[in-house]
């Protein structure tokens, strides 16, 4: 198994984290993982995007120009991704923002609409575990015992706490996932 | 089994200083590297292992007090990316002159100037050859992974003292800025100082004891004849660093017709680019070396009557390639060897480097 | 008594000076009557005199006196131009334990320099700072330093420096001491039996100072380069008290005695 | 008279004439030697020894550190 | 018939920049070119050509200053020796990306560290492959003459703002000091505003007028894909100058079946050797390279199937030697290329070629 | 009049307040409420002002400022890290009728380049320096300054800047103000809109001594860096008014109208 | 009453939403918004037009130099 | 015609000076010239020399290990280069200082009293331009009236006024130069 995502949006939403998360979910797996981002001055806003892949393989490349699942939160990225998805691959998306939802037809469209949610949840930060969770709906490539695993790794133990929201969240977006094509 | 962690390589450098028993750090803010200072700043050593951390005014300041705290026989380091390393090219000098072990890391960008911040490997030359003045080496290793950038920094550590030579990690923005699987390594206590004096007591300026001559750590010598002697042990020290710790990674090779050169983060894009190119029948075989300097030459010498060329595959205007055609030569062939590489912060992608293949051979 | 003997005087009972026992026997390469000769015999003093021969680390300079470590018979290391302060600081957080000093020329401190210095004394270097201000370029052959007088000829300003195209002498002294990470910041001469004796407290204290973890302590020496100046020796000491001292006025710029935070992590 | 005498041991081979020494003692006691040494240099030495009192300034002054200073007292 | 004099080589630096209309000198002192800014004050050309002339507070302020008036479109120079040059290596990437034209002096002595003020030869790498990060060249030129040391300021400034890239005159301790007969050149004028706006007025910041668009110097991309397109762009340049500007003297090749590669001073030790050399029937020639990049490359692939081999005379460790290498590689040969050098500050003799050329061969 | 329509005022002849025309018409790269933005407009309004964009050369140093040459519409030299001064010394020796100024952070003009600034004031080059100090690397991540305050958090002081560790505050101006070579020394803020009025009178003071040829004029404004502090741009403004201007006191440090002998050789 | 009258024009792209200009106004002229700019950011606006006395406050301490402030007497 | 020449002594004794009036004299004869010194840190004595080589063609290395002729003004330069003549070739050297004359037989050795004759002469400071005398009188590479165009040139026109007394010392030195072997 390989799966070679990129996340991408503003820089707000938090798509470094859930990334990192995922990475972590796969650690707990016994997966190999690389996480890379892209960077640049930082604090400024702006767009931010991280190439995920988890394999059973050792890894060669981190980088990648073609994706099996790209998640999209904004409509630059999706500007600039939609057409990085392997045909036949994955392109999960928030409508929120979206100006042009995706055209192409050789891929599987998922949309989640996390913005709306976690504002329904009364708690807009947990919008990308939303997310998560209906990418892992979509891609289970790792189960929800690892990803709880992944989450205790990643958060520094003070949010430790907030384990089970987030976990809420993630159930949340496995319910709201919907297939667009 | 070491703790398992999902990290950055610049969080990792940091990791590793501290649990290989590093005395001191000493850098300057820069991207892509700056996370490397903010670690050690995060975990506070000093109040664990008693390692120190110091934000120095400047390159040029961090590398002179590595220095300093070298010539006393601790294990220090820096770190910084391509212009602050060009700020410490007279430092560099004088510590291979003044032969001092030390671990310089450089985390390059894209240059030449202020550049861009974005990942290159356009300082193989400087690195290699000598950013500095006069005739010194540096060790340089080039990790492929995280995890290398863990394991690398002990290994570096361990050479530069094994040789009283610094010791240069040339690794790149790429490398630093991702998160792979790390398995952390144990802490091992930093020296006492019975063990330095053990280890350094015959050079280093640990205070003169009535039962010694005073310590010297310098680099001038105005006898001509005496610096020419002096040189001509670091030329002996350099030949068996060439005849000792030559690393690399051979991929495939043994059927391979065509090989690729590569090392650092453009060695994983090849990997993926040999998968690719044996999907469409061309047998290729990847040397990384992970010792840039000593060079692995032998090995290409090696391949050399055997395979149709050689691909340089860098992220620079092509700079290890002359190594490569170098080693080539010595080896009395003349395989073509070739470079493929981006520039300007760009990776190359798998892809590329196949239709490289396809059309420089 | 008047008509004593010689020999009956030179006995071992009755030696009132002799050189110190951490000073190597060895002739030094500077010119005759340069002040840095006094200036490390003081050093080799103090270090004997204060028991700290195991414990002293210099820190030597690019300039005239980058072979101070073939004099004083301690461990020393040779520290690229400008850059004790840096040297030094590597030094002295990695070894809290030792006393640190470094010995630097003016165009080695004032002038490339420049930054180390402030960014060491400013950090509070627990260190000694040794600075020979003789208003030039000894080593190198008599150019322009930025502590040269106005109108003082040297070989980059053959008709004396001057303020359009060189600026002002620079008063390194007067900076470091309103900088909170120094607790002494003196200027002395050695020009002098009495100066002598005086500068020696001074850099005493200094090294008395490290010993107690007081942060920095900062002793300019104004200096002669009867070479750099083309004078005799003699005549090179009247010239700098004639004009050297209206600019570098001797004497303490601060001396504090309250302790800082120790220093180190 | 004097209740101190003095003298002073100059180091010939180490003295590079620089004649601080000469310029430093209260007493006139030295002088430089129309000889030189053999680096070439005229060398310190005492002129007038009767009249050196021990006080040392002249070994303070010394950039070389050539002079041995001893006194008596009576 | 220009003027005679009998001048050190450092002292006719100096006087060439004054006379091929220069606009400004900055530069510290450091043992041995001091005499260049020593001449220059003792000139006080800011009363006759107007030239400024000024004493940085380091090396690392006078390449800056040279990169701030050459931005603005002056012919600027500064000039260092061995450890003056490393601390500029940052300033030197940063007129190299910046793309400015510039004159840079090194008169070597003998590394690394402190080192000897003797001269030297081992600055090589670090000139030709470039001391500082990212991939850019120095224009190199090796004056073999107090004539040369005359000639090549004004020779690289021209090439200088040819390319609108940094040049460099690498000599040594030996050139620098030595005298010898030169004519000097006429006074040439400095360059007028308008001469300075007809010749760089498109790029420099000469004060924007309303006729054009604002001109901004800076050596920073932060997009990538246009840092790549930069970086490109310098590569077309060099490989320009490469096919363009390269110069070199061969003396007594014609019959001869063995070549020496040497460059400055080391050259001139060379010429006596070829005659000791040929005395004992050994029938020997010399390659100089005037310009050390772009390196001979040529004349060197031209000979290689003809010859016995190749000596590279060196006062360094061997760092041309493997330019030479590369050349006979590119030939697609494989002549022996070995080589002689001393170090530290020591000149070889001409006896010890000469033995070198029967023992090596 | 108090029904009068809003379009009745908006109306070219009634215009009080626009953007300078040296501005250019882009979206600054800052971060929102950044005091830089505020500091290049002042700029902008000065030089039209002034009516010298023909003749003015900007020095953007290395630091959030390096674009600093998109903003305003002159020409510009980008410099090394810390060398701004030397850059501009290059520029105004051989450029004597030229404007030349710096713009520098406080990582760039009192860490790495405490030598080149210190120097290029001493020797009174004809330049104008604009000193922003928000007491943090703002361009790399919020790392620690040397006019970070005591206590005060970054990513390379996380519980705070610690004197035992890294020193004290430095207070770049005012040793600056004791150089001869500076004409004019003031340390300004713009976070009200009085003191906006007040730098930008500060500044074309500065700007108007360099015409004049006085010597260095060196205005620092005391900024904000919310992004770095971790702060609102409003409480950074609060917070910057309580603990800030206790170490940097705003107000005139120097202000000589003696003409000093003109620059350039 | 009021001998004088203003207004701005908040160049609506251009603002980040730093609200320094909300502050600086003495007269509560100015709010964010609360819809957000093509860029995300909530702008600023004259909330309170009748109360703007077009001192220029918000004009100038605006980092991003997005206000226009007009004026006229009576 | 090629004349390889070292002079020797300390560093007062105007030894560099000597070969530039030399190599400046060769010049005014329309001759190729270097002149090629010792260099150390400045201003600190100790011994200086110089290289000089005077010939009808290019002249190729500046710097010898055999030398046509030495001059040697004191002991440590005696020790150091009397092996470096050439046999055959001259070794002229001032008898002041020197504790261990030459002892080769196969060179022409001959001795001025230049350090005595100066005295003599009321003017220590043309010490040089006896011993050039000397040397002239032994090896005439160039005229008398080359030489008087080269002082001309080498001195700073202040000191033109004493090139009669330097002229007077170099004839002075050609009277009393004696051979010794
Ligand atoms: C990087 C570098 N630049 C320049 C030099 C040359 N240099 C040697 S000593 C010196 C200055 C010495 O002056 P000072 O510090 O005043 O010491 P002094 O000799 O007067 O005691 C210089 C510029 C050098 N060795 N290294
Ligand atoms: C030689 C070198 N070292 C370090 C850096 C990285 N760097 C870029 S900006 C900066 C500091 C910026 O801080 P400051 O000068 O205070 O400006 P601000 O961003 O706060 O306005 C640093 C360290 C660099 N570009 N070059
Ligand atoms: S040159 Fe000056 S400083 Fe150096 S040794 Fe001679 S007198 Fe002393
Ligand atoms: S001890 Fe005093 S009196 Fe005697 S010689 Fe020395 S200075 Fe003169
Ligand atoms: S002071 Fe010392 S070196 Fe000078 S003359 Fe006297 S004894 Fe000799
Ligand atoms: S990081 Fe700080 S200084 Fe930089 S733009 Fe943002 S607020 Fe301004
Ligand atoms: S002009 Fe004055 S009153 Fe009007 S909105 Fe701006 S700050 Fe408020
Ligand atoms: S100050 Fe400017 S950028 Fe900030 S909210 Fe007001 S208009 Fe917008
Ligand atoms: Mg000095
Ligand atoms: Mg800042």
């Amino acid at each position: 198994m390989t799966e070679e995502l990129i996340i991408a949006g503003f820089g707000g939403q938090g798509v470094l984290s859930m990334g990192k998360i995922l990475a972590y979910s796969g650690i707990m797996d016994n997966k190999e993982v690389t996480w890379f981002p892209s960077y640049g001055p930082e604090m400024r806003g702006g767009t931010a995007n991280v190439t995920v892949i988890v394999s059973d393989k050792r890894i060669s490349s981190p980088v990648l120009h073609e994706f099996d699942t790209a998640i999209i939160l904004n409509q630059q990225s999706m500007d600039k991704f939609e057409n990085s998805v392997k045909p036949g691959g994955v392109l999960l998306y928030d409508p929120n923002g979206i100006i042009h939802p995706p055209t192409r037809t050789d891929i599987q469209v998922y949309k989640v609409e996390g913005t709306v949610t976690a504002v329904e949840m009364g708690n807009p930060r947990v919008f990308n575990m939303i997310i998560v969770g209906g990418y892992l709906k979509v891609r289970p490539i790792v189960s929800l015992e690892h990803v709880e695993k992944g989450l205790e790794k990643s958060l520094p133990s003070r949010y430790h706490n907030l384990i089970p929201l987030n976990l809420e969240a993630i159930r949340k977006g496995q319910e709201i996932v919907e297939k667009v094509n | 089994m070491g703790e398992l962690r999902l990290m950055k390589g610049n969080e990792v450098l940091a990791e590793a200083a501290i649990r290989c028993g590093c005395d001191a750090y000493f850098g300057y803010p820069i991207t892509p590297q700056s996370e490397v200072m903010e670690t050690l700043m995060e975990q506070r050593p000093w109040d664990t292992t008693g390692m120190v951390v110091l934000q120095a005014e400047s390159e040029v300041a961090s590398i002179n007090m590595v220095y300093g705290a070298a010539a006393a026989g601790k294990k220090a380091m820096t770190s910084s990316s391509s212009p602050g390393i060009s700020l410490m090219a007279e430092g560099i000098s004088y510590i291979a002159g003044a032969e001092l072990p030390c671990l310089i890391v450089n985390v390059q960008r894209g240059g030449p100037g202020l550049g861009t911040i974005q990942p290159s490997q356009a300082d193989y030359f400087q690195a290699v050859k000598g950013g500095g003045h006069g005739d010194y080496r540096l060790i340089t290793l080039a990790p492929a992974s995280v995890q290398e950038m863990h394991d690398f920094v002990k290994l570096a550590f361990d050479l530069a003292f094994k040789y009283r030579n610094p010791a240069m990690i040339l690794t790149d923005g790429a490398l630093g800025q991702m998160m792979e699987k790390v398995e952390l390594a144990d802490y091992t206590p930093r020296r006492t100082k019975e063990e330095i004096l053990d280890q350094c007591g015959s050079w280093a300026t640990t205070g003169k004891t009535s039962g010694r001559e005073k310590h010297v750590i310098t680099s001038l010598e105005m006898d001509s004849h005496k610096m020419e002697q002096n040189n001509l042990r670091f030329q002996e020290k350099f030949k068996e660093i060439e005849a000792t710790e030559v690393r690399y990674e051979a991929i495939r090779c043994e059927d391979a017709e065509l090989i690729l050169v590569a090392f650092g983060t453009s060695s994983r894009i090849c990997q993926k680019a040999i998968e690719l190119a044996r999907e469409k029948g061309i047998k290729v075989g990847l040397i990384r070396p992970i010792t840039l300097y000593p060079f692995p030459s032998a090995i290409i010498a090696e391949l050399a009557p055997k395979v149709k060329g050689f691909l340089s595959v860098e992220m620079s205007a092509g700079q290890m390639v002359e190594d490569v055609k170098l080693a080539v030569y010595e080896a009395r062939c003349t395989t073509p060897v070739k470079h493929f590489g981006r520039m300007g912060g760009i990776l190359p992608s798998p892809n590329e480097v196949v239709d490289a293949l396809e059309t420089k051979f | 008594m008047k008509n004593m003997d010689i020999k009956d005087i030179i006995k071992p009972e009755n030696l009132v000076y002799d050189k110190s026992e951490l000073q190597i026997d060895t002739i030094m390469h500077y010119c005759p009557g340069c002040s840095h000769g006094v200036v490390h015999k003081l050093i080799a003093e103090i270090i004997e005199e204060l028991g700290i021969q195991e414990d002293t680390i210099g820190v030597s300079p690019v300039g005239c006196a980058v072979f101070a470590y073939n004099y004083i018979d301690i461990d020393w290391q040779q520290a690229a131009h400008g850059r004790a302060p840096a040297v030094a600081t590597g030094i002295a957080r990695t070894n809290p334990d030792k006393i640190v000093f470094t010995y630097q020329g003016d165009g080695d401190l004032a002038s490339i320099g420049a930054g180390e210095i402030l960014h060491a004394c400013n950090r509070g270097e627990n260190i000694v700072v040794i600075f020979i201000n003789n208003a030039i370029y000894g080593m190198t052959g008599g150019q322009m330093a930025p502590t040269t007088l106005i109108g003082q000829p040297t070989s980059t300003s053959p008709l004396g420096r001057d303020v359009a195209l060189n600026g002002y002498p620079m008063k390194m002294t007067e900076i470091i001491a309103t900088l909170p990470g120094t607790c002494y910041v003196t200027r002395q001469s050695v020009h002098t039996a009495a100066t002598v004796r005086k500068c020696k407290k001074a850099i005493k204290k200094a090294f008395q100072n490290v010993m107690a973890k007081k942060g920095t302590s900062f002793v300019e020496v104004v200096s002669t380069c009867n070479s750099g100046w083309k004078m005799t020796p003699v005549g090179a000491n009247t010239w700098m008290e004639e004009n050297m001292f209206a600019e570098y006025v001797p004497g303490d710029l601060k001396d504090n005695d309250i302790q800082k935070p120790a220093i180190g992590n | 008279m004097a209740k101190v005498r003095g003298a002073v041991v100059v180091e010939k081979e180490g003295c590079k004439g620089c004649s601080l020494c000469v310029e430093a003692c209260p007493q006139e006691v030295l002088a430089l030697h129309k000889e030189v040494n053999s680096r070439g240099y005229h060398y310190s030495y005492m002129k007038n020894p009767e009249a050196c009192i021990g006080c040392s300034n002249c070994g303070a002054v010394c950039p070389d550190t050539c002079i041995t200073v001893y006194r008596v007292k009576f």
